[in-house]
């Protein structure tokens, strides 16, 4: 696997721009500090890591960039814009998507129809169309049919295309997580934890796909992760939180070394 | 029922020029491809007779080469599904035209990037309809492709496109490119590395890498540039000749480095029409492509018969989906090898298992009646009419639902072949309707040697020579053919090639065999491998152990009988089966040992060494190999203590060694025998085998050839 | 068992997303209906179609109207009865206005109405879930139940306090009103039903449809991928109540033929048909075929049925047979299998398809 | 003046009533997460039982107090019955199926306890046994010195019953409140409410649980019952009165023992004062006529249009 990443690296792309800036947020449930007044930024094509441990405030992280909190302090500028308090959608809509920690399927519905689903944001034929299913609803919803069918062909998981989500082993329930997000053709990619709970070889394959949609369609990526392997071979840069404050950021050489990070994830006294 | 008249006719006469059966069999491409489309079989089957004046026209151009099937194709057959692939869910279709416009856009690109004619292009990966066109392309403009098996590893494809002195390879995925480029070295003549999925392959160096699509793109910007340019491409296919080189197959080879088969054009076609003659396929036939395209069966099934006749032809999404994506198309006509028909045996009876009571007792009552009725009806027997209606509501109830959960409802045709098929299995799949029928093949043939024609299909043999094929069987007992398909040389390899061509145009296929008193081909064994009694007469171990075996109640079973006076055997009962049979019986038993050694045992043993006897018996060329004495080991052969290959090939020589006291015992009228030798296994430990065990003797049975074969048009 | 599925393959998407894509599904609906079209007609009793097959009908669609809503978006209404009436009275006043317009038409746009006020009453939604929302959609059913009695001019201020349909042609034959046969009505029912039932299905296997269940199995995921909360649930509310007030006006005109909305759109209205939904399996159309069927025609069951058992029942003991056996039959349904139906149709189907081998 | 404080009486009656129903909905969606559509029909059920033993008793001659007591005994019996049958025959097999499976479950249950409490009792309103149950009667006129009408003394009429179900329903209230907090089949109660995994890890049978709950609500329902019966009389009509403690829970919250109680008091007065001053200003007098059907659910929506999670409810934190 490092092999791969190294060959490709070479030929990667070149992390660009700050896409997304966090900064000064702090963000609060009723007493209780989730994240205090951390900043960071992500840049165009990279794949950006967040680690830290149990409780750090990860998935709040996530669920303040792609609008899902509201934090109390700080501001978060997206594509050169800072961004007002706003539904999730909104970001959705600005090209933001995600997986989720423990899988978020919608469970009655069989793998082609929760990638289908990812489409939303793209299909636009009104009622009067759906109505008939016919004419350009139907054309429309062959076209994204196409693009979707693109999608499981990508993440291979063909076998398992009109098998209903709820019946599926857990590795492939997060692969077609990772589809429905991939079918929002996302440009800020969120991934919580998306290889939690797999073996040795879903965690290759799903590694594998991390860095084939990062290479062949640049897409940037965010990613929480607590297999420190897969966090050092896949990302370009980590951030790491500890109770809600950033205690390091930089190259994974260099946080590896950082003797705070290793303070907490060894669990030394505050 | 109506027999092939081209064989009859090739069948009468020892003296035939193979090259006249060459040119008949391709003029009746013609009048066939005219009449293939929307006629009833039995129509297109009549009209197809040697009598048709079509035929006799001299003046009819040959289609003798798979690019001008393809042409030809093309035009009649435009809107016709060519070849399907399920791939996004859905099955892609091209049709005929399509197909042509495809091919011809990948012929120019690579005539463009500089493939010669002559030059050989290697094939490599799972069967993809553009796998398939890259044949034609090549083959258009005069070039040889060379399918590698996509499972080989580096080293074995190095010295595959070495040898062949490949100048272009199309690989299907990364995965092969990866292989592909880490041999570059070992293959100085390749120049160019060709791709269908771009899937990881966008970051490498494409300096010598092109993709499938844009070699295409390639052609097509030339076909657009230059408008001659289509007449220009046919005509380079019409430069082409039957008799020029069209494929290249490496056989796999036991021993020593692959052999590269050449395989002219005439060989390809005249093997593909003759074999659409004989079972009918028309372009209304469909078949699923799912075996390695680099295996000759392939290469002629879906490839020269598909051009010949413009069968459509299917290929799976993944070899995972095989068995999915054939339920899902429902192919006319199917190959597999017997191991496939016993998994889905296996497969239908565990499921059955779980079955409710009553979906059990239906099963099996309707069984009985396939088994009673279901092979008669297929060979067009007579049977009784209460069986007939018996039949009918099975096949309402049972068979067909079966059928379509195996995904064969639409069978015409089913072949196997490549190793021996047990008769129960054999004869379960033709019970159920399943037409299910053996060949006898090679790649130096062309794969077709004989054929079992409809209603004289019989589970011991192999069949009759196919059409223009003529068969004889040398002083050796080794078979001998000639046929329209014998390949051309092995590449670079005369030596070879002499050692199987005779001078005078027989092929040796090192497989030992006879004809029975039917006419019909039964393979022994491995020529090498058969021996000899004292009395002259062969003794073919593995042809009478496979024959044992077949019974359930037999497990493994040792043959000995090269210079000796007659033939004796070991047997291993099969635990299951005869364990089964003591708890019935209520026959107490408490290792191996002991229940072989039960009376009963034995005298169920004797009554199957009796049956196989008898119907050697039948048989003038194999009536002195029936079994004149036999002993139930008293333990089982075993791959642990070596007595037994890892695929659990029986180790003859070494099994004769181990029980020298036993062997000794056979041949000097003893009526026990027993044995106490230490013996090293692999893993180094010592043990102790003893036992000892009674020898049954056997009373042969006079020899009784069977009654020549009955005339089955009759039946029509 | 009757299942051929080898060689039925697709070759283009539109094939692939067809609501039967196997050809003995499309076999087997075509003979259904045929027999609703021909033998129902041609062969059942007066009585059998009017007191079996148009409850049945009606109650369908309003069945589908609630699935649509509670089965398929995840959203509890109890207000069922209510969008009824409301689709029953604007059918009233409009033909009472445009009595030229073929009533068919009417009966189609007064759905128009209940959507609206569905979708007043969805509003709620936004922010409560559940439970809450059920309690929620109450409201819309006492208040429009009390407008329905406090409001004479929906009722043309006749004495009766009622509606009372009028009579109504089509092609000069009487469709509503007291002459309209029985066989007239149910069939053209049976149009009203199909067409709205295949545009149903249209909706629910396409964009619309995906968004409604991905709201109901997993809301903040499906906000989170650009799905608006609001109008994808008014939407539903739309749909639903339009279905609902469609099956009102058809219950009024079809069938009744009249009637004081207190006693017809009532509570207990709104419970029967959640009734059917849940027996007939959430998220299922066939589901609420079969749950219609199923507890419309529970009562003229029990009422013929347990005097053909033996069982002896004066008018009283009967309606209170019927309270018992209809609440053992549905806590004995829902322990038996709680996904309805449905699933027993679905694995019934699964079963043939899979035959010989066992599911 | 005298008038409004009338009807603020009544409606804090009427509430305190709604609340003890409400209270019976929240203890069972509490330890079973079951919305028991059946409670309504549980304080009919019950009441009638009560009403029916004390029937039967008399007719063989035993009448009176100790007669009342005994039927009294009897209904609890039957509401420990029904508990157990509940649990055993409907919770049981379904635990597990989402919530509105178990809700319908409650509306067969409905439909059954109609079908058997007519089949045994009748369908005809019965009379309930204050008096003999050693219930107040009779009633208590307050003179509110200017306070009515131009200056004039008012008039307020406090039926006792009424002081009596507030102070039987107070008691009630701080007999459960005990119960939950200081006995070991309370805290397990509690324990359950906050996870059932939790309370299975601290071998807590939650069967068990189940019939006590249920049984606990067949009191609640029970006390109701005779309450709201001696208002005005036994009948399956009441029934759908139950269906006005819906709002109080959407008020109160589904979970919440002191919303259930002060969302039952608004209600009660919020209704009454709705019905009396708000419908007949804004509709007029006829129109305004039987604004109650609804005008506590519009209250309620209100209500929740602001604050979703109830009155006592803590702010949703959703996580993902």
């Amino acid at each position: 696997m490092k092999a791969d990443v190294g060959q490709m690296g070479a030929a990667g792309p070149a992390a660009g721009a700050v896409m997304l800036e966090v900064k000064d947020v702090s963000l609060s449930f009723g007493g209780v500090k989730a994240i205090r007044g951390v900043s960071f930024d992500i840049k165009r094509g990279e794949i950006r890591a967040i680690i830290g441990p149990n409780g750090a405030g990860k998935t709040s992280m996530l669920n303040v960039i792609n609008g899902f909190y509201h934090p109390q302090a700080g501001t978060i500028t997206y594509k050169g814009a800072q961004r007002e308090k706003m539904r999730p959608y909104i970001a959705a809509s600005q090209g933001i998507a995600r997986t989720f920690q423990n899988v978020a399927l919608f469970k009655g519905m069989s793998t082609l129809d929760n990638i289908m689903t990812g489409r939303t944001l793209k299909m636009h034929k009104g009622l009067g169309w759906q109505m008939l299913r016919y004419g350009p609803a139907m054309a429309e919803e062959v076209r994204h049919r196409e693009v979707v069918e693109k999608i499981i062909d990508f993440l291979e998981i063909e076998a398992i295309r009109k098998t209903p989500v709820g019946k599926l082993p857990y590795g492939l329930q997060k692969r077609v997580e990772l589809g429905r997000a991939l079918a929002m053709e996302p440009e800020l990619l969120l991934l919580d934890e998306p290889m939690a709970g797999m073996n040795l070889e879903e965690k290759q394959d799903m590694s594998r796909f991390i860095i084939d949609i990062n290479r062949q369609m640049g897409t940037t990526m965010a990613l929480i992760e607590h297999d420190m392997g897969v966090v050092m071979d896949l990302s370009d840069r980590v951030v790491v939180l500890d109770y809600g404050q950033k205690i390091a950021d930089g190259t994974p050489a260099v946080v590896q070394a950082d003797q705070k990070v290793i303070d907490a994830y060894l669990g030394v006294a505050h | 029922m109506p027999v092939c008249p081209i064989s009859q006719k090739f069948i009468a006469s020892e003296t035939i020029d193979l090259r006249i059966a060459c040119i008949a069999a391709l003029r009746s491409l013609h009048s066939y491809s005219k009449i293939a489309r929307g006629v009833p079989h039995r129509r297109a089957w009549e009209e197809n007779n040697l009598s048709d004046p079509l035929l006799s026209t001299p003046a009819t151009p040959l289609l003798d080469t798979v690019p001008k099937l393809l042409i030809r194709n093309a035009s009649i057959h435009a809107d016709r599904p060519a070849f399907r692939e399920k791939a996004f869910g859905i099955w892609q279709t091209w049709t005929w035209a399509q197909t042509l416009d495809e091919i011809r856009a990948l012929s120019i690109g690579l005539y463009v990037l500089g493939l010669k004619r002559g030059e050989t292009l290697a094939i490599i990966g799972d069967n993809r309809p553009r796998l398939y066109w890259a044949f034609t392309a090549a083959q258009a403009i005069g070039a040889v492709p060379v399918p590698v098996y996509q499972d080989s590893v580096a080293d074995e494809m190095a010295y595959v496109l070495g040898h062949a002195e490949t100048a272009f390879a199309i690989a299907e995925n990364q995965e092969q490119v990866d292989k592909v480029q880490s041999i570059t070295a070992r293959v100085p003549t390749l120049r160019y590395i060709s791709y269908c999925d771009p899937r990881g392959l966008k970051d490498y160096d494409h300096k010598q890498l092109k993709s499938y699509e844009d070699i295409q793109e390639i052609g097509r910007q030339e076909l657009r540039r230059n408008p001659g340019l289509d007449a220009w491409w046919r005509g380079e296919i019409d430069i082409g000749r039957g008799s020029d080189i069209s494929v290249m197959l490496y056989t796999s080879g036991t021993t020593g480095k692959p052999k590269g088969v050449m395989l002219s054009h005439e060989n390809v076609v005249v093997s593909g029409v003759n074999a659409n003659l004989f079972d009918r396929y028309t372009a209304d036939d469909t078949m699923i492509a799912y075996l390695p395209m680099a295996w000759v069966g392939d290469h002629i099934f879906s490839y020269g018969q598909a051009f010949a006749a413009g069968i459509c032809v299917a290929c799976p999404e993944s070899p995972d989906t095989a068995v999915a994506d054939r339920t899902e198309i429902g192919p006319s006509s199917f190959f597999a090898p017997p191991r496939v028909f016993e998994n889905m045996l296996t497969q239908i009876l565990v499921r059955m298992e779980d079955a409710g009571p009553t979906k059990k007792a239906l099963f099996q009552y309707f069984l009985t009646v396939a088994k009673r009725a279901g092979e008669k009806r297929l060979n067009g027997e007579s049977i009784p009419a209460t069986d007939r209606l018996l039949y009918w509501i099975g096949d309402k109830l049972v068979y067909a639902p079966l059928r379509n959960r195996m995904g064969l409802s639409k069978l015409r045709v089913a072949y196997t072949a490549g190793e021996a098929i047990g008769p129960e299995l054999f004869s379960f799949f033709r019970a159920l309707g399943v037409n299910l029928k053996q060949l006898y093949g090679q790649t130096e043939a062309s794969v077709f040697i004989t054929l079992q024609p409809d209603g004289e299909v019989y589970p011991e043999t192999v069949g009759k020579p196919g059409p223009g094929v003529v068969i004889k069987i040398d002083n050796n007992g080794e078979v001998l053919f000639k046929s329209p398909g014998v390949f051309q040389k092995y590449y670079k390899n005369d030596e070879a090639t002499a050692e199987t061509k005779t001078a005078d145009g027989w092929v040796r296929t090192g497989d030992a065999g006879f004809i029975d008193t039917r006419g019909h081909l039964c393979i022994i064994d491995r020529a090498k491998d058969v021996g000899r009694l004292n009395n002259g007469a062969i003794f073919a171990p593995k042809y009478l152990e496979n024959r044992l075996k077949f019974f359930p109640e037999v497990k493994e079973a040792v043959a000995f009988g090269h210079g000796r006076d007659h033939v004796s055997m070991f047997v291993n009962i099969d635990l299951v089966t005869v364990g089964n049979w003591a708890e019935r019986n209520n026959v107490i038993y408490s290792s191996y040992q002991e229940l072989a050694a039960h009376p009963d045992v034995k005298k169920m043993i004797e009554k199957r060494v009796d049956e196989l006897n008898a119907s050697l018996a039948k048989e003038p060329r194999v009536a002195a190999s029936q079994i004149h004495r036999f002993m139930i080991l008293p333990k089982e052969l075993d791959a642990d203590d070596g007595e037994l290959t890892r695929t659990l090939k029986v180790r003859r020589a070494f099994i004769a060694d181990r029980y020298q006291p036993f062997i000794k015992a056979f041949y000097d009228g003893s009526a026990r025998a027993s044995i106490r030798t230490e013996v090293t296994f692999e893993d180094g430990r010592k043990g102790m085998i003893e036992g000892s065990a009674d020898i049954v003797d056997m009373q042969p049975h006079a020899i009784m050839p069977r009654e020549p074969a009955r005339i089955m048009e009759a039946a029509e | 068992m009757f299942y051929r599925e080898a060689g039925q393959f697709k070759t283009t998407y539109r094939d692939d997303m067809a609501v039967f894509p196997i050809l003995q599904d499309r076999i087997g609906l075509l003979v259904i209906i045929s027999l609703a079209i021909f033998a129902i007609p041609l062969l059942g009793s007066k009585f059998f179609i009017s007191s079996v097959m148009i409850p049945f009908l009606v109650f369908t669609l309003a069945a589908m109207g609630l699935n649509i809503l509670t089965g398929y978006t995840g959203l509890i209404s109890l207000g069922t009865g209510a969008f009824m009436g409301v689709g029953a009275f604007a059918c009233y006043k409009l033909t009472t206005y445009f009595p030229n317009v073929n009533i068919i038409v009417w009966i189609l746009a007064s759905g128009l109405f209940s959507a609206a006020v569905g979708v007043m009453f969805g509003i709620p939604s936004l922010r409560v879930k559940g439970f809450y929302l059920a309690v929620a959609t109450l409201a819309a059913q006492f208040f429009l139940q009390w407008c329905f009695v406090r409001i004479p001019w929906l009722f043309n201020y006749n004495v009766s306090g009622a509606i009372e349909v009028p009579e109504r042609t089509l092609l000069g034959l009487a469709i509503t009103g007291p002459r309209a046969t029985p066989e007239v009505r149910y069939l053209v029912l049976l149009g009203i039903v199909a067409l709205m039932t295949w545009v149903a299905s249209n909706i629910l296997h396409g964009r619309i449809g995906r968004k409604w269940m991905a709201v109901r199995d997993m809301d903040i995921a499906a906000e989170l991928m650009g799905i608006k909360m609001l109008p994808t649930k008014l939407l539903s509310f739309a749909v639903s109540s339009y279905y609902c007030g469609v099956a009102g006006a058809c219950m009024m005109f079809l069938w009744y033929g009249g009637g004081e909305a207190n006693d017809v759109f009532d509570i207990n209205a709104s419970f029967n048909v959640l009734f059917m939904v849940i027996i007939g399996g959430l998220g299922s159309l066939i589901g609420s075929f079969f749950g219609a069927a199923f507890i419309s025609s529970l009562p003229t069951t029990l009422k013929f049925g347990l005097p053909a058992m033996g069982i002896p029942i004066t008018g009283a003991t009967a309606e209170h047979m019927t309270f018992i056996v209809t609440g053992s039959l549905i806590i004995f349904f829902l322990i038996v299998e709680p996904h309805g139906l449905a699933r027993l149709w679905q694995i019934a189907k699964e079963k043939l398809r899979l035959w010989p081998f066992p599911y | 003046m005298d008038f409004l404080i009338q009807t603020v009486w009544e409606g804090l009656v009427a509430g305190v009533l709604y609340a003890l129903i409400a209270l019976g909905f929240v203890l069972i969606f509490k330890a079973s997460g079951v919305f028991n559509f059946a409670q309504g029909i549980m304080v009919v059920f019950s009441a009638l039982t009560l009403v029916g033993t004390y029937e039967k008793l008399s007719q063989l001659g035993f009448k009176g107090f100790p007669a009342a007591m005994l039927s009294l005994v009897v209904a609890l019996a039957v509401m420990f019955v029904l508990a157990v049958l509940v649990e055993r025959v409907v919770l049981r097999p379904l635990v597990n199926q989402p919530d509105i499976i178990l809700f319908m479950a409650t509306f067969g249950l409905t439909y059954l306890l109609i079908g058997v409490g007519e089949t045994i009792f009748g369908g005809n309103p019965k009379i309930m046994i204050t008096k003999e149950l050693g219930l107040p009667t009779g009633s208590t006129e307050l003179v509110l010195p200017g306070l009515g009408p131009d200056g004039r003394n008012g008039l307020v009429l406090l039926q006792h019953i009424d002081i009596a179900a507030a102070i039987i329903a107070s008691i009630m209230i701080a007999g459960l409140a005990t119960f939950f907090q200081y006995t070991r089949i309370g805290r397990a109660l509690r324990a359950v409410a906050d996870s059932h995994k939790a309370a299975l890890s601290v071998g807590i049978s939650l069967n068990q649980i189940w019939v006590v709950v249920w049984f606990t609500a067949g009191i609640v329902a029970l006390v109701t019952g005779i309450m709201w019966g001696a208002r005005s009389d036994v009948s399956f009509g009441l029934s759908t009165v139950a269906l006005k403690a819906l709002p109080v829970l959407i008020l109160g919250g589904f979970t919440s023992i002191p919303g259930a109680i002060v969302g039952g008091l608004i209600i009660g007065i919020g209704e009454k004062l709705g019905e009396l001053y708000l419908a007949p200003m804004l509709l007029g007098s006829t129109m305004g006529r039987g604004v109650e059907s609804w005008f506590a659910f519009f209250i309620a929506l209100a209500f929740v249009m602001f604050r979703p999670q109830g009155l006592f409810g803590d702010k949703i934190i959703e996580r993902i």
